[in-house]
């Protein structure tokens, strides 16, 4: 079980991006965070992650912890071993390598060869489309490709939590689709997944529980169910009307940010 | 107007064995920088550090060789029964090691702390290094120049008029060696993880490389090609009177291969090193005859090749270049 | 709005040279400071004012001239360049071969000072410019890599310019600090012995003035540049050139400025190099003297004038002070002073004595000498760590500080 | 900031550590630049000189007793101080530590044995590296603090700080043997100058080549006063003999850069005999270099570019062979008068150090220094300008056998010195010696391979007793 508490993050000694941040994730679930463009999403996966230390951040209140034990001073590698894995945003493939070399270095951690062989059966089947692609520089593949790639080498490690950020960011629809079904499908082979996206319908849609964050901490969670029914979720973030289908004022807009403070 | 020299003198009757002397001269010259640009390549790609100290470093491990195999002599004495060639091939090989370590341990202390800052702030960090090895290591081992104790000494293979030194050919054949230990290490898992992490370092740190690991190898391997390359530049002909305090400043010399390849190319810094050595020694037999070129023109035929070669490809013969968007 | 240090109201006063009263008074001070230095007037310091102090002093002072002009094209510019050396020998050959004295194997014009020191600037800029090309279509470590390949090409040519630079390894002498209004007895002398003012004076301490008041016009100079129009220009070329020429920031054009300004400056600074050390040899202008001076920058904190400044007080006197710590250290540990037990650590006062540092003559480890040099590299790279911003940036973290205190941020 | 903190501690400590061990285990190897030794227990005086720089040139003079003192002469304490400034760090440090060291020796011995009548000399050492700004800022820091400068290595660093000498009246031994420093009238009589000039010295090595039966001669040399000062002399005595210069490679030699040029020049000259003004190293690249394209010639190079290490070098068969090393002054371990001094002062100085011929420079640097002290002292002046007038009435300068002895008075044609050797490197000698692992403590104080002397001791060729020397052979 993933869980944060009250972190908070401060960017070069002085810019505070989290102040405060709590989640969960259990095992078997698939949860996903929200929130709009700076609201500290990535600097929360950077901070589970063991990341902040390449764009000089620090955690100063707070803490993370990963099946009991903290984790939110340790680095990259030993968080990758205890079982977490991510998928970063804008795919992040090491375009110069080719697939099978990409999947290489997501085994980086693994123990055995023989964990790393079924680890890669297991991305092959998952991943038809790159298997044909083996040998091909990773920069030639199309952008579907690559995040599946991307996916693919995240799961090289026998993560038991995954974590992803965006990863619909910049696909078509169909591609969306698929990457969804992806995504449930790896949950239900027993990887419980962080899903930090702002494509919050898709991301509902398939999770458990959400957190919606606002400015550096959550300003909203609850079952998905719950989320997707709220007004002002419905409203911010997945752009249903519901006031009549007019169209907003400025007025509503300033309307709308006192409510959002209210919220928090 | 150059190149009618060059024909002119192409034509006089021992143009064949003066042009084999050269080519031969010229190939055992490039294939020491071409170790040193490799090194410096090698650290380049994997940290991002301009390393001012890998003459510093080259010389070290010059030294090294002199006290385990002369002054020490070490592992010999404890295999006297082998031949001295393999005894100082074991001696030349632990010196190699000590500097790779040499190399790691800068990395962790220095190089290290200073992981995503400026560029030229950690190529100054580089200098203070480059003082402090040099002026420690020749405290200790002496002003003056120090013979290694190889085991060639001035021998010379005879072709014809074509004369070639054996430790030119042993030059050649363990930079080859190197080159294709390199391949080979390139393609285990480490030298994965080192490609990845040169290419990208956060996603690279994502996947669970340890970035700081990769950094420590690609410091040892770059400071054993340094070693490898100080070592060949400290034997006869070419370092004949041993290792010197002035040994590092090859390094400087093989600063225009690194660049004519491309800063970030491991195969560019083996031709870089390659054009450089012939140009030097191709200008120096060719042209020193020339009175209006002035004295020491051969020692800038390296960097007018580098800037010829930059106004081409901005990024070196086979440098990456720069994505630049707005 | 007074007494509130941080409000502006407008871009301008923000922009101005002085904008708040403490800085008015502070660098008042400095001045004073300045002034009294070689007078042996400061409490203290006085010693600063002894030849041999204010002989490096003057050396530092030649040299900040030099950094201001790479702190504008590395610092404002962001082009790295390690060929200031070159473009100082430039400056230093033209100044010597209008204002030197000819001789039979060199030859030298003997002009007056106003002619020599202005066209030792232009005559480097003037090569700027032409290296400034070369700028636009290389870049970064590229560039850096190019201008290298400048200071080596500049030693083969002025190895082989006798005639203008002397005898390689020999040099020639350079004209010195005097003003005349053309060739003949100067009206003003700043390199000779006598008293001013009812003062007396040694040489050092009037060339002292002469490079003071330069080293004030110079900065006063680059501030000005980098808080106008064609500053911005360089700046945003540092940051995102390509940005910058879609915003209409013709490249090419700024980049040849910062070339052509910064090797001005550094052209100034060749021709007085020369003047204050009488004479040079062809071997001066190498690569370390490059090095040199990025350390200064980075080491100040690039981009700035007082992180300049504060780079050059450091790299240049670091040595001699360094120096007078081992001597002080060796000292001590002889004549068991009070600091006898620390300097006794370091200092192997004999053979079977525990340190680092020898003092007899026989004794192992390293002389002071090499410790001197040592303990640079150690300086350079401690202080590089604990502060990759530089001097500058020490001074601002400490004055943030302040001002934000009790609070952290 | 306290991973950063603890990092910084951690690079000061390896940074120690690396220097503690260098001195612990150093046996056989030490060579090392500690000369400092005096230069710490003196140069505090001359660093805390904070009283007003009231310049000591224009200082009266004390008068204590009968006798005049000035700079750098305390006559209450009768302490004489003499400043050194040594290129300890820099391009000839191989050479110059050995001579500083050797200088350092023979003054404490001194010291130690009653100073000179009474007085004792003290010694301030500055590293310049070699390097012009340095040595005029070190010159600055010492000046108002010494009479005369026991050591002052190189050509340009004193060529550039000859004006204030001038204005000091500072005599100074230049550790340079340039032939201007004959000339009064560009040293201006203030230059000590040692032993023969590069110029006359390659006239005598031409001499013995002559003898030799050479006929065709190479020369290849660095830029410079050295090198060129050199070169002049090959070239008057190539004409003096009636020899061809086959190959000019005067000024050829960069230090530093790769020596293909030269090799090939010398190689195709197919030259007789090769004449070098190098330093050890390049000279070695150069022999090494010629020797794989062939080259048969016999060898020659000024003093300061052999170095009897090169006999541990793979070229040392070629030097055996083929090298005629030049001297000015006798190797290590003859028999000399001079000789015993020197090596029972040495031997019990620096036990641990090989032997090394650069000693006898610098000690007979010092011995003419000691007499020309004593000719001050016995004048009842030692103002700098009458030590300068002491000096230049100096006309034998004896060093026991060590080098010829020296004169300072009357013209250059009169006194400057056209004596010098010529020895043979004898692998054998050296290495039955015990090669590189030669201490001075050994058996005979070891040698460092050079003592016989085909030429027959020193000895001066016709073209250098022929020569009218009035001015510089290579004008700077």
């Amino acid at each position: 079980m993933l869980e944060v508490a009250n972190l908070e993050v401060v960017y070069n000694d002085v810019v505070l991006v989290l102040r405060g941040l709590s989640i969960e994730v259990r095992d078997g679930q698939i949860v996903a965070l929200l929130g709009a463009n700076g609201a500290g999403k990535t600097t929360s996966l950077r901070a589970i992650t063991g990341l902040l230390d390449v764009h000089e951040g620090d955690v100063t209140k707070g803490h993370v912890n990963w099946n009991g034990s903290r984790i939110d001073d340790k680095d990259a590698s030993h968080i990758v071993r205890a079982g977490i894995s991510q998928v970063m945003e804008g795919r992040r493939v090491f375009a110069e390598m080719s697939v099978d070399d990409n999947l290489k270095t997501g085994a980086i951690t693994n123990k055995s060869s023989s964990s790393e062989k079924s680890a890669y059966q297991r991305v092959m089947e998952m991943f038809p489309a790159l298997q044909s692609r083996r040998k091909d520089s990773a920069g030639y593949l199309s952008g579907g490709e690559q995040q599946m790639l991307a996916i693919g080498r995240a799961l090289m490690s026998n993560p038991k939590l995954l974590i992803l950020d965006e990863p619909s960011l910049g696909l078509a629809p169909m591609l969306v689709q698929q990457i969804r079904d992806i995504i449930v499908d790896i949950n239900k082979q027993g990887t419980s997944v962080l899903l930090i996206e702002q494509n919050a319908s898709m991301a509902l849609s398939i999770a458990d529980y959400g957190y919606i964050m606002e400015t550096g901490k959550v300003v909203m969670n609850g079952e998905s169910s719950k989320l997707l029914g709220d007004e002002d979720v419905q409203e911010f973030y997945l752009g249903l009307r519901t006031e009549g289908g007019e169209r907003k004022s400025f007025k509503d807009v300033k309307h709308y940010k006192r409510r959002k403070r209210w919220l928090s | 107007m150059i190149a009618a020299l060059v024909i002119a003198q192409a034509v006089t009757p021992n143009a064949i064995d003066k042009f084999g002397n050269a080519l031969a001269s010229g190939i055992a010259l490039g294939a020491i920088y071409a170790i040193l640009a490799l090194g410096f390549v090698i650290i380049f790609k994997a940290t991002q550090v301009v390393n001012f100290a890998h003459g510093g470093i080259a010389a070290f491990g010059a030294y090294m060789v002199v006290y385990f195999a002369t002054v020490l002599n070490v592992p010999g004495r404890w295999l006297s029964f082998l031949p001295f060639g393999v005894q100082w091939t074991l001696s030349a090989i632990l010196a190699i090691l000590v500097t790779a370590l040499l190399g790691v341990i800068i990395e962790r202390i220095v190089i290290r702390p200073m992981i995503g800052k400026a560029l030229f702030a950690v190529a100054m960090i580089t200098l203070g290094v480059d003082l402090i090895i040099r002026t420690i290591t020749v405290d200790y081992m002496g002003n003056q120049s120090r013979g290694l104790g190889d085991p060639w000494g001035a021998g010379v293979f005879v072709f014809g008029g074509i004369r070639i030194a054996h430790t030119q050919v042993v030059t050649v054949l363990v930079a080859m060696i190197a080159v294709g230990l390199l391949a080979w290490f390139f393609r285990t898992r480490t030298g994965t993880a080192m490609r990845a992490t040169a290419f990208d370092q956060e996603a690279a740190m994502a996947q669970g490389i340890s970035v700081g690991k990769v950094f420590a190898i690609a410091w040892g391997i770059g400071a054993a090609l340094a070693a490898i390359g100080g070592i060949f530049s400290s034997v006869f002909p070419r370092g004949a009177a041993g290792v010197t305090p002035f040994t590092a400043l090859i390094a400087f010399r093989a600063f225009p291969a690194v660049i004519i390849g491309g800063l970030d190319s491991i195969s560019g810094a083996i031709v870089g090193g390659m054009l450089v050595g012939l140009a030097e020694v191709f200008a120096a037999s060719y042209l020193g005859s020339v009175s209006w070129l002035g004295t020491g023109f051969a020692g800038i035929v390296a960097w007018l090749l580098m800037m010829a070669v930059l106004l081409i490809k901005p990024y070196g013969i086979f440098g990456t270049e720069e994505v630049r968007r707005v | 709005m007074r007494g509130r240090p941080l409000l502006f109201t407008s871009y301008p006063s923000e922009m101005k040279l002085l904008p708040t009263t403490t800085k008015r008074v502070s660098m008042a001070l400095l001045l004073v400071i300045v002034i009294l230095l070689p007078l042996h007037a400061l409490p203290f310091l006085g010693f600063l004012g002894d030849s041999d102090w204010l002989l490096i002093i003057d050396r530092m002072l030649v040299f900040a001239i030099a950094a201001l002009g790479l702190n504008l094209l590395t610092g404002v510019a962001g082009q790295v360049s390690l060929g200031h050396a070159f473009f100082m020998a430039v400056g230093a050959y033209t100044a010597v071969l209008l204002g030197g004295v000819s001789g039979n194997t060199i030859w030298g014009l003997g002009l007056p000072i106003w002619i020599w020191l202005p066209a030792a600037g232009a005559m480097a800029a003037l090569v700027g410019i032409l290296v400034a090309p070369t700028a636009v279509r290389v870049r970064g470590l590229y560039l850096a890599f190019v201008t290298l390949g400048l200071v080596f090409i500049g030693q083969y040519l002025w190895r082989n310019l006798g005639r203008i630079a002397g005898g390689p390894t020999t040099g020639r002498d350079w004209p010195p600090l005097e003003f005349a209004l053309w060739r003949g007895d100067p009206i003003i002398s700043f390199s000779t012995d006598s008293s001013w003012f009812g003062i007396e004076m040694i040489r050092s301490a009037k060339t002292y003035y002469v490079l003071l008041g330069l080293v004030i016009v110079f900065a006063v100079l680059a501030k000005n540049l980098m808080r106008t129009r064609i500053g911005r220009s360089w700046a945003s070329i540092r940051d995102r050139d390509i940005a910058a020429e879609v915003m209409g920031v013709a490249e090419a054009k700024g980049k040849t400025q910062a070339f052509a300004v910064s090797s001005f400056y550094a052209g100034i600074a060749g021709a007085l190099m020369g003047a204050v050390f009488g004479r040079l040899i062809p071997e001066t202008w190498d690569l370390l003297l490059s090095i040199e001076f990025i350390a200064i920058i980075l080491i100040g904190g690039a981009g700035t004038i007082t992180g300049t400044l504060l780079g050059t007080v450091f790299v240049v006197m670091l040595p001699r002070v360094v120096e007078e710590l081992t001597l002080w250290l060796a000292n001590q540990a002889e004549t068991g002073g009070a600091f006898a037990w620390i300097a006794d650590f370091f200092v192997a006062t004999g053979s079977d004595d525990f340190g680092f540092i020898s003092t007899s003559a026989a004794g192992p480890g390293l002389s002071i000498f090499q410790l001197n040099i040592v303990l640079f590299g150690v300086l350079i790279i401690v202080f590089l760590i604990a502060e990759p911003l530089g001097l500058y940036g020490i001074w601002i973290r400490v004055r943030n500080y302040w001002k934000g205190w009790p609070f952290t941020y | 900031m306290r991973k950063r903190l603890s990092f910084l501690v951690m690079i000061v400590v390896i940074a120690l550590v690396a220097a503690a061990c260098s001195s612990s285990g150093d046996d056989d190897t030490t060579t090392t630049a500690d000369s400092g030794g005096s230069a710490t227990t003196t140069a505090p005086a001359a660093a805390t000189t904070t009283a007003p720089a009231a310049a000591t040139t224009t200082a009266p003079p004390d008068t204590s007793g009968d006798i005049k003192t000035g700079r750098g002469v305390d006559a209450d304490a009768k302490v004489i101080t003499i400043g050194m400034l040594a290129d300890l760090t820099g391009l000839f440090a191989p050479l110059v530590v050995d001579i500083t060291d050797s200088q350092l020796a023979f003054w404490d011995d001194v010291n130690a044995n009653g100073g000179i009548d009474g007085w004792t000399v003290e010694i301030v050492v500055e590293d310049t590296n070699y390097n012009v700004e340095q040595h005029i800022e070190k010159y600055e820091k010492i000046r108002n603090d010494v009479l005369a400068l026991g050591q002052s290595t190189g050509s340009p660093t004193n060529v550039a700080a000859l004006p204030k000498y001038k204005e000091d009246s500072m005599v100074f031994i230049p550790l340079s043997w340039y032939s201007g420093w004959a000339v009064p009238d560009f040293d201006g009589g203030l230059a000590m100058e040692q032993y023969t000039n590069y110029c006359i010295e390659a006239m005598n090595v031409l001499g013995f080549a002559n003898e030799m039966g050479a006929k065709t001669v190479a020369l290849a040399t660095f830029p410079g006063d050295y090198g060129q000062d050199g070169a002049a002399g090959v070239k008057k005595a190539v004409d003096f003999y009636g020899m061809e210069l086959v190959y000019d490679g005067e000024a050829a030699v960069i230090p530093g850069q790769d020596q293909t040029e030269v090799v090939t020049g010398i190689v195709s000259s197919g030259a007789d005999w090769t004449f070098l003004t190098t330093n050890p190293s390049t000279a070695a690249e150069i022999i090494g270099g010629a020797a794989q394209a062939g080259y048969t010639g016999a060898w020659t190079g000024s003093t300061p570019s052999y170095d009897f290490r090169l006999l541990d070098s793979p070229v040392a068969p070629i030097i055996d062979a083929s090298y005629y090393q030049s001297g000015y002054n006798v190797p290590w371990g003859t028999d000399v008068p001079g000789a015993a001094k020197m090596t029972e002062v040495l031997t019990a100085a620096y036990p641990d150090r090989r032997p090394s011929d650069a000693f006898a420079i610098g000690w007979s640097y010092s011995l003419s220094l000691q007499q020309a002290i004593k000719a001050a002292i016995d004048s009842g002046d030692i103002t700098p300008e009458g030590f300068a007038a002491a000096v230049n009435s100096l006309t034998a300068v004896d060093f026991g056998g060590l080098a010829p002895s020296q004169s300072y008075a009357g013209s250059s044609n009169e006194f400057v010195q056209r004596a010098s050797a010529i020895y043979k490197p004898s692998l054998e000698e050296y290495t039955a010696a015990g090669g590189a692992e030669q201490t001075l403590s050994q058996e005979g104080g070891g040698t460092t391979g050079s003592t016989e002397s085909p030429s027959g001791g020193f000895f001066t060729s016709d073209a250098a007793a022929a020569y009218d020397f009035s001015a510089a052979c290579y004008e700077l």
